[in-house]
């Protein structure tokens, strides 16, 4: 491989802050790396790396998507309701839980591309859909979580192949998936394309309407999967499911160097990113910083990460 | 019938027809949804609605979005407080002190945009937590409750037994922005940096100061919103702003302003502002259950952009028939 | 379809409650109550049915507040009354809330039992509307004071909390360490929550307070927050106590695994995960407040203010609804021990006020 | 074989009506196997347009289309590239974010024809591309970097791997330098040989006349007369189809600015981009060329002059004292030095906003009133003024100057930068795009602000341009000065001078 071209880049410089602030945190705590905390760290990071990835895919095609976190309560919400209620088997309750994800995409693309495709449209309609969903399911739900959570279901979340969580595996062969996508498939190709020059994209043949709604179907998809995860993470499908997802979502595809503007992914930064939020959220817990101080310091290291590479790709 | 044909044509259709129609519904479906009681409600809540839009709208007019406006609307009136009850300024200075904090925190804002080449969507999120965070250590989460009460009054106090003082602030607010965009230089240099920020650097705009002046200008107004709503609740409240980041989008964009820069609406953010109160009356006044609340409020989101399609869809057909009709 | 079907569910839900049966010449329910004789029933001279409409307006939608309408409701049957109304925010923002007390009184509700969404805030809304005639009755939290509102009817949260710790404390054998959940650090009764666990903690010796984390009244933060602790420290803690909904649902989930049989903790609220919580053993107990008794007693106060009743100027603003906590033994009974406590309450209530000059 | 099946693409009545113009009215014309197409016109004749039906970017209001003699709708850009129509755009439209190989085989990505990417097979495809337009870039290379000339040959490049049997060119010359255009003639006429049938779209009309062998004249949106051979018309006689009346090419007589005062010298300047010291001087009221072949750096040399690329090196002096320009916004409103980009899209206008508003943001000081009010009744007025003189073509001055065709939008940006009563002004290309016509009227406007006292640069591509109203000519190569000639106003005679020079 190319080490000078990796140096170069962000994920380069994002990787250096991560295993800093890792060092940091073993120098104050001896624990930090123990196997107790990696695996709490796991099992959030591949929520939040899933979160990103769903919202790269948006961000990718040149839209954006506030309604990630209401499709993640959705599929959360009434997988876990027919399994509660109508003792729907975990297998087919998740399948149902995509497909419910599918329904959301297929909504949402078809109203972004009636109301006119990119940036824009998409960032408006998906707040108007995003609340239309919180809306239905707190109509659903009167605002009560599900609580009886077969254990079949739940045991997904805690149980691990080898020494990997399951979630984390998951989360593992999901985001591989999307790379390929990007890479080696037309598709992929075709939303970076439109991504990048939507007009061009259309000129030369591919179709605005096909590209809005597999995006939107795919990254709908992906946050009902990240929906269901949390449940299995839980124990419980609570309707407040996906309420913090809006920032993070794009907090982890930007800082792991995926282009805002659209046309351009660092599909394996959103872990780097992802890694990034989960580490600052746990290391506050683990210094015991005073509750007050909390989102100072939230604050103040993501500037400080992004000066950091901002610094080094000046230098290069 | 051409009359009302013009109507639906005027840019600023897709939001006064709904304020109408709700309008109209309301009058006749429910008995005291005229009363002043209720009018002065309604009233009381736009303010806020109104400004905080006005915020969000200056910095979508750059193409940018400034996501910490509910941060720096309780930083400012942490400020505030700390001027009114710990160091026993007088009301007048207090408020400006409240502006200066909000103006400065905008100007952060637009400085590390600008200057900083790191992601403004990034910056923006980084100093929602960080105004915040700073509010809470400074307060330790208490609130400021002993302000000057001639102060506290005035947020509720009633012009006309009907119209809360506040909404003259908002209107003068708006007036004031509706001359700054249309009137003067600076709205002009901030709707072509919007537009296209390389073609205005060509224009002889200084890009860099007219986007720092935007998001200070934004940040002010977070001030302003900040302080009304200070005088309402009588109290510096450290949740002040917890809520504002949705409403400083659907306001503006209710009233037509165009969330990719170049374009925005000082007019049509102020009825966006009435019109989001207006349903959130009808809400109540229906009998909705506010589980429904959200989805009422994203369905007539929805609705908003269909009659937009709409109104455009019609011009074009007329302008086309027009054509049609000359040869 | 499912959709289709949880969205008929929900507005099936919504109709139910608010169209129930209003039947004012009914005395049946009156007669076999306490407020028999001591209480007008229905509307009394010169006022109609509509002077009767209350409401209950809850701070957010929290499951807290489910026994609530059914309990006034019952208030409004025994006394003659319209069904009262009941609505919430989604969340708690004043401003929301102030949208719809606002619309209710719009729409004629007369008098309305209430929890601010913000104990301060809240305050100028409560003087906005009883200085045009409608009492306020506060429940499940206090305003900040001096209020308008005639009364407050709930659990000191400082005491709860306060009480909730000591319990943990004994659970734990008053030796280790404890650790404290709680929700939006802006919200002043939290701050008096974590007050209440630092004095409560630093009245033992062996017992340390090791950490409170704040802001995680959200399922999922609540989870990360416990997980993220017990990775950190979890050798030093003994307990957990939790103040707010969602961190006690995550820790029944959580400490229900047999690494954790050794970690005590206590819960608060009565929702379904976090009873089975304390019937599979995780949480040690619940600290359970009143809303059924707030609410039934708080719409029969209402009724009274209208009648003509004021408020005894001695009488306390805050009246104290009791607090239970609840452990495996009671687990099952938590509406009935809500609904004897507040009868013996009810038995007295009517001395508290000065009856209306005939 | 029966005569009409000779055709492979008829165009009958077809009329396209946008809100507010009719851009089309009843064009009709037919094109035989193999043969070459010219369409010519006035800017907004409508040329754009009808490359935009044929091509499925929106449909006609009336009218239909025959391939091959059957009839088909075409109802978007991938039905027509089955038809085998392939197409070059006026504007550019490649994806900044793909390597030269994806954005020259583009289509194998949008039709999803190799599902999965075989990055090598497409390197290689993307090479034969570039070799037959005569291309020398690696298919890895990026595209941001790439001057616009580069750029307008990747298209060219991507429309030949297309495989068509039909293949439209909207100005495909326009912004490239005489030796690429030659390649792309050349390339043209091998792919006639072929049997591929082109549509050419010029305002250069000695191409047509090397290359079309028909010619359809399209004036207001309707075909004026049938289609007519190239061998019949001659270049007058085809403006005056074109222009609907008799053209006259006006001459600028030479004039002696011997005692002119400098009014803008360089001295050795260089910037980090470009490290090569360049001087230059600029008298009062002259107008100096700045010739050169594409990507020979002139753009570059500008932006340091007027302060967006900082200068490391070297001195600048404006009316004989030193100054160091920091930014374009100091230039301008410092030293009246006005810069007019090449680049119309990106860095000329907002496309979203309208004509007049467009001429406003840079007129602020002239549009405001005493009291900083600006005064739309003078915008206005400004703008008509310039609306007229140039003769844009548009309803009225409120139209986004987005749906604008390409020509009137160049003619917006010499507005701008006319309207500000600049000392210097510096203008980049300034009739790319702009039919001949309104050329002279552009080069005419020019005379006339060097008279007014004006020191005018024009930077330019096109050699006839430069001998026909420049002053002095300077010459660049490789981001050099490469020679500095008083013009005689002879083409031919100056020509061989510069291309001398150029080849030193
Ligand atoms: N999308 C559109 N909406 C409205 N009007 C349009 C649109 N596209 C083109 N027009 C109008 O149609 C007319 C013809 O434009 P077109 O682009 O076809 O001209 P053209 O002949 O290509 O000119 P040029 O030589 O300048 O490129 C112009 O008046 C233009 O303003
Ligand atoms: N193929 C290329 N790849 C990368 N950079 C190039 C290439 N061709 C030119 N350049 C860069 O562009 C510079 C010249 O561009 P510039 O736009 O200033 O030239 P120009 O003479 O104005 O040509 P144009 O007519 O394209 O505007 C060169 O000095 C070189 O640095
Ligand atoms: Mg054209
Ligand atoms: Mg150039």
């Amino acid at each position: 491989m190319d080490f000078a071209k990796i140096r170069k880049s962000n994920s380069f410089s994002v990787s250096i802050i991560i295993v800093f602030m890792v060092v940091v945190m073993c120098f104050f705590k001896r624990n930090y790396l123990s196997a107790d905390n990696i695996s709490a760290l796991l099992k959030v990071l591949a929520v939040t790396t899933l979160v990103g990835v769903s919202q790269m895919i948006s961000i990718a095609s040149g839209g954006m998507n506030v309604s990630i976190g209401s499709v993640g309560a959705m599929a959360a919400i009434l997988s876990g309701l027919l399994m509660q209620n109508l003792k729907v088997p975990v297998l087919l309750s998740i399948l149902i839980g995509i497909g419910i994800g599918v329904l959301c995409g297929i909504i949402n693309g078809l109203l972004i591309y009636r109301n006119g495709g990119v940036g824009v449209a998409s960032f408006l309609t998906t707040l108007a859909t995003n609340s239309v969903f919180i809306g239905i399911i707190y109509m659903i739900t009167t605002g009560h979580g599900v609580s009886k959570i077969p254990d079949a279901f739940v045991a997904i979340g805690s149980s691990k192949i080898g020494p990997v969580p399951t979630s984390v595996l998951i989360v593992g062969v999901l985001i591989t998936l999307v790379y390929f996508m990007f890479t080696y498939t037309s598709l992929g190709r075709q939303i970076l394309a439109f991504g990048a020059n939507p007009k061009a994209a259309e000129l030369y043949g591919i179709s605005r309407f096909k590209t809005i709604l597999s995006v939107n179907i795919i990254a709908s998809i992906l946050a009902a999967i990240a929906g269901m995860l949390v449940v299995m993470r839980v124990g419980t499908a609570q309707p407040d499911i996906g309420s913090d997802w809006m920032l993070q979502s794009f907090a982890a595809p930007l800082i792991g160097g995926t282009r805002q503007a659209g046309g351009k992914v660092v599909v394996f930064g959103v872990i780097l990113g992802a890694l990034v939020l989960t580490i600052i959220e746990n290391a506050l817990v683990h210094l015991g910083v005073d509750v007050y101080w909390t989102e100072l310091i939230n604050g103040v290291v993501i500037i400080v990460i992004m000066a950091f590479d901002r610094l080094r790709s000046i230098k290069n | 019938m051409k009359r009302i044909k013009q109507l639906l044509q005027a840019d600023l259709s897709s939001v006064i027809i709904p304020i109408i129609t709700i309008f109209g519904l309301l009058a006749i479906t429910s008995e005291g949804f005229l009363s002043s009681y209720n009018m002065f409600s309604i009233f009381q809540s736009v303010p806020i609605f109104v400004i905080v839009g006005l915020a969000q709208m200056i910095v979508l007019s750059l193409g940018q979005m400034n996501l910490a406006v509910g941060s720096i609307g309780v930083l400012s009136s942490v400020v505030f407080g700390i001027a009114m009850q710990n160091l026993g300024m007088p009301t007048s200075v207090s408020i400006l002190l409240a502006c200066i904090a909000g103006v400065l925190q905008g100007l952060i804002q637009g400085v590390m945009v600008t200057k900083s080449g790191i992601n403004p969507f990034i910056i923006s999120l980084a100093l929602l937590s960080l105004y915040k965070g700073l509010a809470l250590v400074i307060t330790k989460g208490q609130p400021f409750s002993e302000l000057n009460a001639g102060f506290s009054a005035f947020g509720n106090l009633k012009i006309v037994g009907l119209f809360p003082a506040t909404i003259f602030i908002a209107a003068l607010v708006s007036g004031i922005m509706y001359v700054l965009i249309r009137y003067r230089k600076l709205g002009k240099r901030l709707l072509a940096c919007g537009a296209n920020g390389v073609a205005a650097i060509y224009s002889g705009v200084n890009y860099d100061k007219t986007v720092i002046i935007g998001h200070a200008i934004s940040g002010g107004l977070c001030a302003i919103a900040a302080i009304l709503q200070v005088s309402r609740f009588g109290s510096v409240q450290l949740s002040i702003g917890d809520d504002w980041m949705l409403t400083s989008f659907v306001v503006p964009v209710l009233g037509g302003t165009l969330l990719s820069g170049g374009k925005v609406n000082v007019i049509g953010t102020f009825l966006g502002g009435f019109l989001m109160v207006l349903i959130n009356n009808a809400i109540v006044l229906w009998g909705v259950s506010s589980y429904a609340t959200n989805a009422a409020v994203g369905l007539i989101l929805l609705l908003a952009y269909e009659v937009d399609r709409m109104r455009k869809k019609m011009m074009n057909n007329q302008a086309k028939s027009a054509v049609e009709k000359e040869a | 379809v499912a959709l289709a079907a949880g969205m008929m569910a929900g507005c099936k839900g919504g109709t139910d409650s608010s169209s129930s049966s209003s039947q004012t010449q009914d005395k049946t329910a009156y007669d076999q109550s306490v407020w028999k004789d001591v209480v007008e029933f229905g509307a009394v001279d010169g006022k109609t049915d509509k002077d009767y409409a209350f409401a209950g307006v809850f701070g957010a939608i929290n499951s807290y507040s489910d026994p609530m309408q059914g309990a006034a409701d019952i208030a409004a049957e025994e006394l003659g009354i319209k069904a009262t109304e009941f609505d919430a925010p989604k969340d708690w923002v004043q401003n929301d809330q102030n949208t719809i007390l606002d619309g209710l009184i719009a729409k004629g509700i007369k008098g309305i039992y209430m929890m601010t969404s913000d104990p301060v805030a809240g305050n100028e809304q409560i003087s906005k509307m009883t200085s045009s005639g409608v009492p306020i009755v506060c429940v499940g939290g206090s305003p900040s004071t001096p209020s308008k509102a005639t009364l407050t009817l709930a659990t000191d949260v400082y005491q709860a909390a306060y009480d909730g710790t000591i319990n943990l404390i004994k659970a734990m054998g008053e030796t280790g360490g404890v650790v404290g959940l709680c929700g939006a650090v802006t919200d002043t009764n939290t701050q008096s929550r974590m007050e209440a666990i630092q004095k409560a903690c630093a009245e033992y010796p062996n017992v340390e307070l090791i950490q409170i984390i704040g802001d995680i009244d959200e399922s999922e933060a609540s989870v990360t927050a416990i997980e993220n602790i017990l990775a950190a420290k979890g050798d030093q803690i003994s307990g957990f106590i939790s103040t707010c909904y969602y961190p006690s649902v995550a820790l029944a989930k959580i400490l229900s695994d047999e690494r954790y049989s050794n970690v005590h903790a206590i819960g608060c609220d009565t929702d379904e995960a976090v009873l089975d919580g304390i019937k599979s053993g995780a949480l040690d107990g619940t600290m359970s407040q009143n809303p059924w008794g707030q609410a039934y007693l708080a719409t029969v106060t209402l009724k009274m203010l209208t009648d003509g009743w004021t408020y005894k100027a001695d009488q306390d603003f805050l009246v104290d609804s009791g607090s239970f906590y609840i452990t495996k033994d009671n687990a099952d009974k938590v509406e009935q021990t809500q609904m004897e406590a507040t009868m013996e309450m009810a038995k007295t209530w009517t001395d508290r006020f000065d009856a209306p000059a005939k | 074989m029966s005569k009409k099946e000779e055709y492979i693409l008829e165009l009958e009545n077809i009329t396209k009506i946008f809100p507010g113009v009719k851009a089309l009215d009843d064009v009709s014309f037919k094109i035989k196997k193999g043969e070459v197409h010219a369409l010519v016109g006035e800017n907004g004749a409508g040329k754009s347009t009808l490359i935009n039906i044929i091509s499925g970017v929106f449909g006609p209001t009336q009218g239909s289309i025959k391939v091959n003699g059957k009839e088909e709708k075409i109802t978007n850009p991938s039905k027509a590239f089955e038809l085998g129509i392939g197409v070059v755009h006026q504007e550019r439209n490649l994806i900044d974010t793909f390597d030269i190989a994806e954005n020259i085989c583009f289509m194998d990505i949008s039709t999803g024809k190799n599902k999965m990417k075989d990055k090598k097979a497409m390197n290689q495809k993307a090479e034969r591309a570039m070799e037959r337009v005569g291309l020398d870039l690696k298919p890895w290379q990026g595209i941001e970097e790439l001057t616009s000339g580069k750029k307008q040959m990747l298209e060219i490049a991507r429309a030949m791997c297309m495989d068509s049997k039909v293949l439209l060119l909207d100005e495909p010359t326009a912004s490239i330098s005489l030796t690429e255009a030659d390649m792309l003639l050349k390339t043209v006429k091998q792919l006639k040989e072929e049997g591929v049938s082109i549509i050419y779209i010029s305002h250069k009309l000695e191409e047509i006349f090397e290359i079309a062998d028909s010619i359809t004249v399209i004036r207001d949106g309707k075909n004026i007369g049938e289609t007519l051979s190239a061998s019949s018309l001659n270049k007058d006689k085809l403006i005056e189809l074109m222009v609907g009346r008799k053209f006259v090419t006006e001459t600028y007589n030479n004039r002696d600015l011997s005692k002119e005062p400098v009014i803008l010298e360089a001295k050795d300047i260089s910037s980090k981009k470009n490290p090569i010291p360049k001087s230059f001087q600029l008298k009062k009221g002259e107008i100096l060329g700045w010739y050169g072949l594409v990507g020979a750096g002139r753009t570059e040399y500008a932006r340091e002059i007027i302060g967006i690329d900082p200068i490391t090196n070297g001195s600048l002096l404006i009316k004989g004292s030193e100054v160091s320009i920091k930014s374009y916004e100091e230039a301008f409103q410092r030293y009246k030095l006005c810069y007019i980009s090449e680049n119309r899209k990106e860095e000329g206008l907002f496309l979203q906003h309208n004509i007049t508003d467009n001429v406003g943001i840079i007129a602020l000081d002239q549009i405001c009133t005493k009291g900083g009010f600006i005064s739309y009744r003078k915008q206005n007025e400004i703008t008509e003024s310039y609306k007229e003189s140039l003769s844009i073509k548009a309803k009225d001055i409120f139209v986004e100057t987005a749906s604008l065709s390409g020509g009137n939008q160049q003619k917006i940006c010499i507005a701008k930068g006319l309207c500000v009563n600049p000392e210097i002004m510096i203008i980049d290309e300034p009739t790319v795009g702009i039919d001949v016509n309104t050329k002279g009227e552009i080069h005419k406007l020019i005379y006339e602000l060097s008279v007014q006292g004006i020191s005018v640069i024009v930077i330019s591509s096109d050699m006839g341009e430069l001998v026909g109203i420049a002053d002095r000519i300077i010459v660049f190569r490789d981001n050099e000065i490469k020679g500095e000639l008083e013009n005689s106003k002879d083409y031919e005679s100056m020509s061989t001078k510069v291309m001398g020079s150029i080849l030193l």
